[in-house]
């Protein structure tokens, strides 16, 4: 039995290596994609004021109306913004991701986190700046990959990477109890975040049958599965409700 | 190593055929096994004074490059502008090796080691292999700690008193394996210290001369008793306190952690616990090395040996009854508090006889200036106005302005340099040529003296100030706070002070290796003193005396009207002495 | 130890030192030493203490977490080989090395069979789901604790306690059984020990002693009461 | 920059620095002893050719006397001590009208709450302000201390005040503001890498001010 279980693994690894040589990588702009629009019903929660009076730095840099808390955050049109939506399952096993691009940035301005929710792949490098030029700490408080807890005393870029795939790694500064930040750690280069429009896109997917997930910091997630052929474009929207 | 194996039997008084390994490295010889501990805890020192550079630089200049901090990893000081996450593992590892890596082995690995069989009259420790095994675990435990500030995130950083739970989970600190290491290395600490004082008080017990009484020990022995005595009883505390930290850290054991229904204070209890003794291990031992010194160099008797002695014993017993005053701000009961705080004040009284003690030494002496004596009366002077100051964190509604201030700093660098190092300066100058057989440079060793006597007040003494103005301990940049922004020409001064004061160091430490080669071959007895030891040839042969010598007098009799010249040792048998009673060797 | 004081022997002549007490130097020592263990245990026990008396709510229950009838019989295992010892210590006093060694054989069996045990103890306690940090979850114990039989805030205390504890005491019984055992082989087969020179039974004796007394005062605290 | 210690803001201050000033006094008649001592003798005992010491092992009525006069004034210090001790931290030292406010600290902020209209804690009007501690002069105030996390020590120096926060207990710690004004509060506990930016603006305002206060920040709050 033992026996027969060894020929079989290796006959499937024979196979998934055949398969890998012959398949030819498929150029990421063809493929299909996925997009669609988070929308908001309910009643809009009103986020709290946050009193940077204790950094002045801060403070100067909003003129207009005074910063709020960013848990929630409902775009003109009802929709939803900083929902994070990403492929969970569905991917061919074979599937490997391409080298990421450059550094994904994660700015620390006027005591706020830029982006508040961003995405980032496995092994990808993340940029994070200070520019407020005060004290920031960045503690990510990861569960799959290795924590950390650097500081930032001036203006300057730390670099981090993430070696496992992980959904989400909640960063905060504890300096500025209000900072927040959200980051999903993925093996694959299909999630986004949804705008100043609620709109999202996931681009480049190879054929297949996906589960998409959505989630928001304060109202969860939720799944759809949607089925991708050739280089069509889906679409799958999501409903969140206020509470 | 290798100078020590040139130069530390340059004249050996009778065979010795073991091999180098035997002889330096995995010695068994006390003498040996003491310079180890010299060499390896005046590295310590070395590292733990860099380590004060760097906290210094960022307190006199904050943000600012440090020279030279380029080649510090990013993850310390990028660009050389050291992080506040850096800064507290300096904060951390300097006291960490300083107290236990420098000053602790310097005063009981080192002094303890080397005198305590030279002077009472035997030939080595009652286990010399235990006390091999002591040397080897302190080495390990060193590098251990010196490896933690290279692993992952960093070194521990929750301040050498490591107070839970900070220390006990990661989340809370940011760091990790470095944190694991230090309760490692503590650990081993303990082991080393436990294994050495069991040695000590064995050897004292049970190995001295004949006609060695018990009142006729030198002070320098009494005090190496006492102390082994309290680290024999405080160091497993220690380590059972470092063993539950280490299982908190590792094993996710909830000892400390308050989430999991652990206790915070529990830890502060069993760390002061071994703290308090602990601070008299640091100051024992130069106290009784003090008074060996003044009295030569008074060319008289101590004054008051017995109160002296007392004075040890009482210190070492109140020593076990006062740790609270560490906690009078942690939310331990008040009541408690207050017993605390009587306790603290009466154990000022012993320390007061003492100094009271060396100054009737001095009175009406024929005071000899070498660089020893220097040194020793530095120590009274220093140790004066650290041990006053204790007396404001003593009271307890002052304490609970000063308490974690810069004047606790300034209170324990006093009794900690100003004390213990100052007394080991004069200790290392005083037994060196019973060491290596050659004396230290006198010219220099005054220089150094003067110099690090003058830095070391500029450096500390406007600490109080600091304190005074309620600037707090472990600040990485105390100009943060408006009403310390004041202060800060006054941290420019301390760095600097800082600054020339450990480039001083660097005349010490060439005498001392300049010496070790090229300095004046030691006369037998060059301070012309009463001890054994100085009945032996510089350096002392392995195995000490064929025949151990027979103690006819107590060791402080200078200026005897018996003696022509103005000492009297301990071994010179006088017409008129009379032979000790020997009681017969017990048991095996 | 046996060994260190033998070469100083070799190395020095012998000498009429005055005695500061009628001890040899090995039994001083192991005095010594074992009030820097009288130390240890104390953090360690004092440590539990502060914690029970000091926890909110109700302590855990020894009788439902642990099995005190296996830990009964080892503890009758132990105060067995500290009388074997003591066997062992009279046989070679009386000068009859043959008896010692039966004797001294005994009381390291006893001390490999109290170790043995304890090992066979914490595996099934880990798999009943008692770990140092409490309990695991999924595991029998959660289930109780969910009932409400065993209480939820102080188990992660007494799994904390109790692990160091008897571990650390575990620890100790095996130095003890291998420092015996090496005196065994090296000194008590060859016939070295005599009606004269007994120092190493003796002070190994002093340190099992110890360990056993230490063991009742565990016994008691952590599973009886 | 003070060369003594800073200005005196509560009711305690002025017992703190004359104790404070006591111990001066006491340690100073003794440093000046010691020290001018140690260089009196070192100039006038100095080795001279020919001159032998004075050979002698003690006196005992020198070791008795600079026994007792440490020893008394030790324990009379101790004595006046505890009493200011009992009166400012003792367990039943809380002045029973005392304006409750919470403090919990957490890394690196102090979050206060303040009682709201009804000037009590645990009711629903309580509000939360981060990092600003305003408290009415005159009035005995008690603030009840926890922590989040880590041990973090509430220090206000101009108060004189310092209590640890301490996770898993709640420690009370009380003071009376005398001068109004602006000052800080600092963390005096190394609780982590952002313990030097642990600090929080202390306001002491006249009563109508700080009703006045009350008022605007509940209102924030509650939006």
């Amino acid at each position: 039995m033992r026996k027969l279980g060894a020929v079989a693994a290796t006959g499937v690894v024979l196979a998934l290596g055949l398969a890998a040589w012959t398949r030819q990588p498929p150029p990421p702009a063809q493929g299909g994609t996925i997009s669609g629009k988070v929308k908001f019903t309910g009643a809009k929660p009103v986020m709290p004021k946050i009193d940077m009076t204790e950094e002045p730095k801060c403070k100067a840099k909003y003129t207009a109306a005074p910063p709020t808390d960013e848990a929630v955050i409902v775009n003109a049109n009802g929709t939803l913004a900083d929902v994070f939506v990403y492929v969970k399952s569905g991917l061919p096993a074979s599937y490997t991701a391409p080298a990421p691009a450059g550094p994904v940035t994660l700015d620390q301005d006027g005591c706020r986190y830029h982006p508040h929710v961003l995405g980032i792949l496995v092994g990808q490098a993340l940029a994070i700046k200070n520019s407020d030029g005060i004290l920031h700490n960045i503690k990510a408080k990861a569960k799959a990959n290795r924590p950390f807890n650097i500081s930032q005393p001036t203006v300057m870029t730390s670099s981090k990477t993430f070696d496992k795939p992980e959904v989400m790694v909640a960063l905060e500064c504890n300096v500025h109890g209000w900072m927040h930040a959200w980051l999903g750690v993925l093996p694959h280069p299909f999630f986004g975040v949804s705008g100043a429009d609620g709109s999202f896109t996931l681009k480049g997917l190879p054929p297949g049958t996906y589960t998409i997930e959505a989630w928001h910091e304060k109202y969860g997630a939720q799944t759809a599965t949607v089925t991708v052929a050739g280089s069509e474009t889906k679409t799958a929207d999501f409903n969140f409700a206020g509470k | 190593m290798t100078t020590v194996a040139a130069t530390a039997h340059t004249t050996p008084a009778h065979h010795d055929d073991r091999s180098f390994i035997r002889k330096y490295i995995f010695s068994t010889d006390h003498k040996i096994i003491g310079i180890q501990f010299l060499f390896v805890s005046l590295f310590f020192l070395l590292i733990g004074g860099l380590l004060a550079m760097q906290m210094r630089w960022q307190l006199a200049y904050p943000g600012q490059p440090m020279p030279g901090g380029g080649i510090l990893p990013e993850s310390m000081a990028p660009g050389g502008v050291i992080l506040p996450e850096y800064y507290i593992q300096l904060v951390t590892m300097h006291g960490t090796f300083m107290v236990f890596f420098a000053i602790m082995p310097l005063l009981v690995g080192v002094y303890a080691n080397f005198l305590i069989p030279l002077k009472i009259g035997t030939h080595d420790m009652a286990f010399p292999r235990i006390n091999m095994w002591s040397f080897w675990a302190f080495f390990a435990a060193g590098l251990v700690m010196l490896s933690s500030l290279f692993v992952p995130d960093g070194a521990a950083r929750a301040g050498w008193t490591m107070y839970a739970p900070l220390s006990a989970r990661h989340d809370y600190s940011g760091a990790s394996i470095g944190q694991e290491l230090w309760s490692v290395s503590i650990i081993l600490v303990g082991l080393s210290s436990i294994l050495g004082s069991l040695n000590y008080i064995t050897t004292i017990i049970n190995n001295r001369a004949p006609g060695m009484t018990w009142f006729r020990m030198p002070l320098s022995v009494w005090s190496l008793f006492i102390t082994a005595i309290l680290g024999l009883l405080a160091l497993p505390v220690l380590s059972g306190a470092a063993i539950m930290l280490l299982f908190d850290q590792i094993i996710g054991t909830h000892f400390f952690d308050p989430a999991a229904g652990g206790q915070a204070l529990l830890w502060q209890h069993l760390f002061w616990f071994f703290g308090h003794p602990e601070v008299y291990i640091l100051i024992l031992p130069a106290m009784g090395m003090v008074s060996d010194i003044v009295a030569n160099g008074s060319r008289k008797p101590i004054f008051g040996y017995h109160s002296m002695v007392f004075a040890i014993i009482a210190i070492a017993f109140l020593g076990w009854i006062v740790w609270g005053h560490h906690m009078f701000m942690s939310g331990m009961n008040p009541t408690l508090g207050s017993s605390f705080m009587v306790s603290t004040l009466v154990i000022a009284v012993p320390s007061a006889v003492k100094v009271f003690n060396w100054m009737g030494t001095m009175w009406r002496g024929n005071i000899q200036f070498h660089v020893p004596m220097l040194n020793a009366v530095a120590f009274v002077a220093m140790f004066a106005i650290g041990g006053l100051s204790g007396i404001y964190m003593a009271a307890t509604p002052v304490d609970m302005f000063i308490h974690d201030t810069y004047f606790i700093v300034a209170h324990l660098h006093y009794v900690l340099f100003g004390g213990s190092l100052f007394a080991l300066f004069g200790a290392i100058v005083y037994w060196y040529p019973k060491m290596f057989g050659r004396m230290m440079s006198e010219r220099w060793g005054k220089v150094h003296f003067w110099l690090t006597f003058v830095l070391y007040n500029c450096v500390f003494f406007p600490m109080h100030i600091l304190g005074m103005g309620g600037m707090m301990r472990r600040l990485y940049d105390p100009s943060q706070y408006t009403f310390l922004q004041p202060y800060q020409p006054m941290n420019v001064f301390i760095s600097i002070s800082a600054f020339l004061l450990f480039a001083t160091q660097v005349i010490f430490f060439v005498n001392f290796w300049w010496s070790l080669k090229k300095g004046k071959p030691a006369p037998q007895n060059p301070w012309n003193d009463n001890g054994l030891e100085w009945s032996l040839p510089s350096p002392a042969p392995h195995g000490n005396w064929e025949k151990v010598p027979t103690v006819y007098r107590g060791p402080y009799e200078f200026s005897s009207p018996q003696a022509a010249e103005d000492f009297l040792p301990q071994y010179t048998k006088l017409p008129t002495d009379r032979e000790p009673v020997r009681a017969p060797v017990a048991g095996h | 130890m046996t060994h260190a004081a033998a070469t100083v022997d070799q190395m020095l002549p012998p000498y009429p030192a005055e005695r500061g007490l009628d001890v040899y130097n090995k039994k001083l020592g192991m005095w010594v030493f074992l009030a820097s263990e009288v130390m240890f245990f104390a953090a360690l026990i004092g440590t539990y203490v502060i914690l029970r008396f000091g926890a909110t709510g109700e302590w855990a229950k020894p009788g439902i977490v642990l099995n005190i009838k296996i830990t009964a019989f080892n503890t009758f295992l132990l105060i067995c080989s500290s009388v074997s010892m003591v066997k062992a210590y009279a046989a070679i006093q009386d000068g009859d090395p043959k008896k010692m060694r039966f004797w001294l054989l005994m009381t390291i069996l006893g001390g490999a069979a109290f170790v043995g045990i304890q090992v066979y103890e914490y595996i099934h306690l880990v798999q009943h789901g008692f770990v140092p940090s409490g309990v695991r979850e999924g595991s029998e114990l959660a289930e109780l604790v969910a009932k409400g039989t065993l209480p939820a805030a102080t188990m992660g205390l007494y799994g904390s306690t109790f692990y160091t504890m008897t571990g650390f005491h575990g620890f100790h019984v095996t130095c003890g059984v291998i420092s015996m055992a090496y005196l065994y082989f090296t000194k008590a087969l060859p016939g070295k020990y005599t009606k004269q020179d007994y120092g190493g039974i003796e002070t190994v004796g002093l340190y099992w002693h110890f360990v056993d007394l230490v063991w009742i005062i565990l016994f008691t605290i952590v599973y009886l009461i | 920059m003070h060369w003594w210690l800073p200005l005196k803001g509560s009711t305690f201050a002025g017992e703190v620095d004359g104790l404070f000033l006591a111990i001066t006094i006491i340690t100073g008649i003794a440093f000046v002893l010691v020290e001018v001592g140690l260089i009196w003798f070192i100039v006038k005992y100095r080795q001279r050719p020919g001159q032998k010491a004075f050979y002698t092992h003690g006196n005992n009525r020198a070791e008795v006397i600079w026994t007792t006069i440490p020893a008394v004034t030790m324990v009379a210090l101790g004595l006046i001590s505890n009493h200011y001790w009992v009166k400012i931290k003792g367990r039943h030292s809380v002045p029973a009208n005392a304006y409750p406010i919470a403090i919990h600290a957490k890394q690196f902020e102090w979050q206060v709450t303040y009682p709201g209209a009804d000037g009590q804690l645990g009711t629903p009007d309580d509000f939360t302000v981060r990092n600003q501690l305003h408290v009415p002069v005159g009035r005995p105030v008690v603030v009840h201390l926890s922590s989040e996390d880590v041990i973090h020590s509430f220090f206000v120096p101009v108060f004189r005040v310092k209590q640890d926060a301490v996770p898993g207990m709640e420690i009370n710690a009380w003071f009376q503001a005398t001068v109004p004004g602006t000052y800080e509060l600092g963390c005096a506990e190394l609780c982590g890498l952002g313990h030097y930016r642990m600090r929080a603006q202390v306001v002491v305002h006249s009563q109508e001010d700080y009703d006045a206060w009350m008022k605007q920040a509940a209102q924030e709050a509650s939006q």
